[in-house]
């Protein structure tokens, strides 16, 4: 199976998520100005600073060529994992609900913080036990999650929130402690947390490395049941 | 034609620079201040100022969380 | 014969009369107006390092890894496996006074781009930043925490990590704040590429963002003129960073390295296209044409002067094949970068600048970049102490134990966490030791292998004792280097002094350069480059002199990389390495308030090196499960940290007539390990507990170390 | 009184925020829209507006590279 990397001017962490990716499959980068998907089988919008941020994080990515591409491919089922800037420019794009504020602090926070998985199933989170604590570390300036009162409970109720913050561990201030939610589909999965900076021992932990062997355990799964 | 556009943080969703800046003013001695919301104002040379509403809608606010407000500023 | 210019402009923008007269001399004329603009820039003292450039003819520069030394964009060491590392520090300390957010930004935006002007890719970055007293200057606060989330949001932005560094807050930097940046990057051995431009009939491309009116005269003004108060008009306009530009334009550079495209390349800084003009044409011993009507503009109605000598940043000038450049443009294109093509290489010896094709001036290169004039500086020891005593925070009445509690909580010692986690320290997947994991942040490189980077300075202890604080610097970032198992390869330094025309300020310089010779001799570490930065000097006096030194080795296995922190109960507790210390120019004598005076304890160089040898082989053999060096706060505080670190206690017997907190930088180390593989070593006890206690002396529980430690800055933040 | 206060770069100063806008408005298909400049916003309640240019000054302007507009906003 294969993954796409996308890289838009002022993507950072796009390189990392190629190497995650590598680690359960084969990946290979998008060129932002590009259409063609090349036949990948799960997209992964990266970290950085797509377009240095400006206006709102995510806010001219979102328009990109490609990411007309990824929004279909996304209504059609196909996995789409957004991290970091990933996450706000799916939320921009509307392919996932709610919206990411600045952080409480006004300040940039990197930080190895614990999350509590909420939902140990699904194509992004198969792989982990129910209630298993993942390390791994946030990086932004902008990661509050905000949505208005009825879709915060809209989304609990539906399950959605597949990661929180363990709590005192939340670095930004989010809404219900909330580090990653999926869209109602449950194909698209957007985290503040980057899983692409925990796969390897030497670096950090290596419980990022869970997100992208689930995606490929779902990934496989979905090749033998045709 | 000259335009603003001057978006804000809706009601009611926190505006932690609103309140960074409400929390320091006194401390520099200006008292009396209250209320502080912190937004972003974009200016522009617009061709075609019926276009800014979409604009709007599409890039320059988040409807989720923000609000917008459009001023003509006059000939550009 | 005198020829001064009739308006005396030149003495406006910073040139002697001597050194006009020289000019009109070498010239044989008069220099117009845009001539005497790009010629007092050039010859200003951040160009032309008029003051230190004999000095620094005494650093040693080669060495078996040395791959570029110094005259290059950055130096570059041989790190093995067919790659080298280029890296170089340098300072932005008179724009961060102004703007400490923009400043501090575009400081971290020009060292990035000094490193991928050689070719290669930035890895990381650390920064090194001197402020005024935190708890009690509202501005010393004001300027940490805009320039921290300056350099935060350069590099954070631009996908470097920053991955070290140091602070310090002294009175005597109170109105001169020190920015320093370093930056290392990393290039197969062979992409590495020089500045010298080279081929008649190539074309210059000037690569990058529009150019501004941005730090017009900046280069004299700011850099070489002390900072008084009413000095509001010498303010030239703010520069700007814009990490995002930068971010394009250095993944340009790459691909047209990558691509072989270019013959050279070189970075626009101080001084602008002048600079980087005159540079590429000396090296490659050509002239250049350039003409400024084809250099895209932000402003209208720029004159060319102003085109010649802004400081825009985000730019970088090139030169071409003709046959290339449409690889070029296409290149460029693709990562939204302008190209533009705005002039050509020629023979001779000529810089030209045309404006729409008419010569506006007309300069030999020789002029611009060799003639200006080097000083021979008057050093004359002070006859009475140049800084007043800081005020002192201690009683005199505490207990051992009240002691080291003050100095943990003390600005300068305590945990700088709330510092870097507002900087990324991990983009790029290199990084096996974090900030606070060890005391050098060590990146692996393919293959297995690493390298390890630390900076170090401390200003008091210069302040004491030039010779000997500049040596110490050198010590002990080779210390933490070898704390981590890595071997020192190659040096870069940042020499921050006042005034080098008052013969006290002279005579710290050089002594400094001295020591910081010698002591890279000593432990056989060759000087790659660096940066000069003078007149740090507010009414009430210059700056502690402040040498900075980065240093960056190698190890063979990143998987062995040291920590700092106590690993497990049961591990004895070593000191290694001379340690005869002394309380002068320590921490503790500066909460007493006492004055930064006086000799600094002698080093004996061979059983350094043994000491240091030692540690880097403890640790690459894993018979050392920890290991840190013993530097501010002295041995009491280093076995604070190791706990804290490591969150555990120890009990220690200190060998008689040590005083737990007096100082020796760079000297001696506490470690630990396995009791029976320490047997060689001076043991002075044992992991475990959640207390630290010294024998005698003090008895404090781990949580309440670290409650002192982690709390001051987060305050002041 | 209520009061809003335009804060934006200073001409000549580089403006990167409002590039970046006016590259990405003609992809999104409108066109025409030239000169634009992105800067803050700040509403707040004050009791003494004759205030409000020292605190411009002092704290929501970087009056080195920011120019400041204030807009009195009637009784708040
Ligand atoms: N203190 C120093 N030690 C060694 N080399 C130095 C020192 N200061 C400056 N240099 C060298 O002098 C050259 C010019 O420095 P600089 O003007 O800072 O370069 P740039 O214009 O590329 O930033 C560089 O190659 C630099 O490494
Ligand atoms: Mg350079």
């Amino acid at each position: 199976m294969k993954f796409g990397v996308v890289r838009f001017p002022g993507s950072c962490d796009d390189v990392d998520a190629l190497r995650a990716a590598e680690l359960v499959g084969e990946a290979e980068l998008l060129w932002h100005a590009d259409r063609d998907l090349h036949g990948v089988d799960a997209v992964i919008v990266p970290g950085g600073f797509s377009y240095g941020d400006y206006l709102r994080a995510g806010a001219i990515a979102r328009f990109a060529p490609v990411m007309e591409s990824v929004a279909e491919f996304a209504r059609e089922g196909g996995l789409v994992l957004g991290i970091c800037n990933g996450f706000q420019v799916l939320c921009e794009a509307r392919l996932l609900p709610g919206a990411l504020l600045p952080n409480v602090s006004l300040r940039f926070v990197f930080r190895q913080v614990e999350l509590a998985v909420a939902r140990a199933e699904g194509p992004f989170t198969g792989a982990c036990e129910p209630g298993e604590r993942l390390s791994i570390p946030v990086k932004h300036t902008t990661g509050r999650f905000y949505a208005p009162d009825d879709q915060l409970d809209a989304l609990d109720a539906s399950g959605q929130v597949l990661l929180r913050y363990a709590p005192g561990h939340n670095p930004n201030g989010s809404l219900r402690d909330i580090a990653g939610i999926c869209n109602e589909q449950g194909n698209v999965l957007g985290l503040m947390p980057h899983p692409e900076h925990a796969v390897d021992p030497l670096t950090g932990s290596i419980d990022g490395l869970k997100i992208f062997a689930s995606m490929r355990v779902h990934l496989d799964d979905r090749v033998l049941a045709f | 034609m000259r335009a603003r556009v001057l978006v804000r943080p809706k009601a009611g969703i926190l505006d932690p620079q609103g309140q960074a800046v409400e929390r320091a003013l006194p401390a520099l001695g200006f008292t009396g201040v209250s209320n502080v919301h912190v937004g972003r104002l974009i200016e522009l040379d617009v061709e075609d100022p019926a276009q800014l509403p979409q604009m709007c809608e599409a890039l320059l606010a988040n409807p989720l969380i923000e609000d917008y407000e459009i001023v003509a500023d006059g000939p550009s | 014969m005198t020829a001064f210019s009739p308006s005396r402009k030149h003495r406006a923008l910073g040139l002697t009369d001597s050194e006009y007269e020289l000019i009109v001399e070498l010239l044989g004329r008069e220099p117009n107006d845009v001539e005497l603009a790009m010629l007092s820039l050039m010859w200003s003292e951040h160009c032309a390092y008029k003051h230190s450039r004999k000095l620094l003819r005494r650093l040693p520069t080669t060495g078996p890894h040395v791959l570029l030394g110094p005259g290059e964009n950055a130096g570059a060491v041989d790190v093995g496996g067919g790659l080298a590392v280029a890296f170089k520090v340098e300072s932005h300390n008179h724009p961060s006074a102004v703007e400490p957010f923009q400043g501090a930004a575009t400081g971290v935006g020009g060292i990035l781009r000094d490193v991928f002007a050689v070719g290669a890719r930035p890895i990381a970055v650390l920064d090194s930043l001197r402020f005024g007293e935190p708890i009690t200057s509202d501005r010393s606060r004001y300027l940490l925490e805009r320039a921290v989330a300056g350099i935060g949001h350069y590099g954070n932005s631009i996908g470097v990590p920053t991955v070290g560094g140091e602070i310090y807050f002294e009175q005597s930097y109170e109105q001169n704040c020190l920015i320093n940046a370093m930056c290392l990057g990393l290039a197969p051995r062979e992409r590495l590429i020089r500045s010298a431009a080279a081929g008649p009939g190539n074309v210059v491309v000037l690569l990058g963002a529009l150019t501004g009116r941005d730090g017009i005269g900046g280069a004299s003004v700011l850099a070489s003129a002390e900072l008084g108060d009413g000095d509001e008009a010498k303010r030239p306009s703010v520069q700007i960073g814009d990490p995002f530009s930068e971010k394009k334009l250095m993944e340009c550079c790459l691909e047209l390295l990558d691509r072989d495209l270019l013959v050279s390349l070189q970075d626009l800084g101080a001084a602008g296209l002048t600079s980087a003009a005159s540079e590429m044409a000396s090296k490659g011993g050509v002239g250049l044409d350039i003409d400024v009507s084809g250099v895209p503009l932000r402003e209208p109605g720029m004159e060319p002067f102003e085109i010649m000598v802004s400081e825009s940043q985000e730019r970088m000038l090139c030169v071409v094949e003709p046959e290339r450049v449409g690889d070029v443009v296409e290149v460029c294109g693709r990562w939204e970068t302008l190209a533009t093509q705005i002039g050509s290489v020629i023979d001779g010896e000529l810089v030209r600048v045309l404006d729409n094709g008419s010569a506006v001036a007309e300069l030999p290169v020789s002029v611009l970049v060799d003639d200006c004039p080097l000083y021979d500086i008057a050093p004359e020891p002070p006859a009475k102490p140049v800084y007043a005593s800081p005020p002192a925070a201690l009683a005199g009445t505490e207990s051992p134990a009240e002691l080291l509690l003050a100095l943990l909580s003390s600005p300068n010692i305590c945990s700088r966490r709330p510092v870097f986690e507002q900087y990324d320290p991990v983009v790029q997947s290199r990084t096996v030791r974090r900030p606070q994991e060890a005391d050098a942040a060590v990146l692996q490189l393919p293959g297995g292998s690493a390298i390890a980077v630390s900076i170090d300075g401390n200003g008091r202890r210069v302040a004491c004792d030039p010779r000997a604080g500049a040596a110490e610097a050198v010590y002990e970032c080779a210390a933490n280097l070898a704390c981590v198992g890595a071997e020192p390869l190659g040096l870069t330094n940042c020499l921050n002094f006042g005034n080098p025309e008052k013969p006290h300020v002279a005579w710290q310089l050089t002594e400094a350069v001295e020591g910081l010779a010698r002591a890279c001799e000593e432990l056989g570490i060759p000087i790659v480059g660096g940066n000069v930065s003078l007149y740090n000097e507010a009414p009430n006096g210059p700056i502690f002199p402040t040498p900075v030194v980065g240093i960056v080795g190698s190890l063979p296995d990143a998987a062995r990389a040291g920590r700092s922190g106590f690993a497990s109960s049961g591990d004895a507790i070593a000191l290694v390495g001379p340690f005869e210390p002394s309380l002068t120019g320590s921490e503790l004598a500066k909460l007493r308030g006492v004055s930064p005076t006086g000799p600094l304890p002698a080093i004996d160089p061979t059983a350094v090196r043994a000491a240091h040898d030692a540690v880097r082989e403890g640790i690459r053999t894993a018979v050392f499960h920890s290991a840190h060096d013993i530097s501010e706060g002295g041995v009491a505080v280093a076995l604070a940290e190791c706990c804290i670190a490591g969150g555990v206690g120890a009990t220690v017997q200190l060998p008689e007539g040590i005083d737990p907190f007096a100082e020796a930088p760079g000297r001696a180390f506490v470690v630990s390990g396995p009791p029976s593989a320490l047997a060689g070593f001076t043991v002075i006890g044992e992991v475990g507990g959640d207390a630290l206690e010294i024998a005698g002396q003090l008895k404090l529980a781990v949580s309440a170390m670290r409650e002192g430690y982690d709390g001051v800055l987060a305050e002041v933040l």
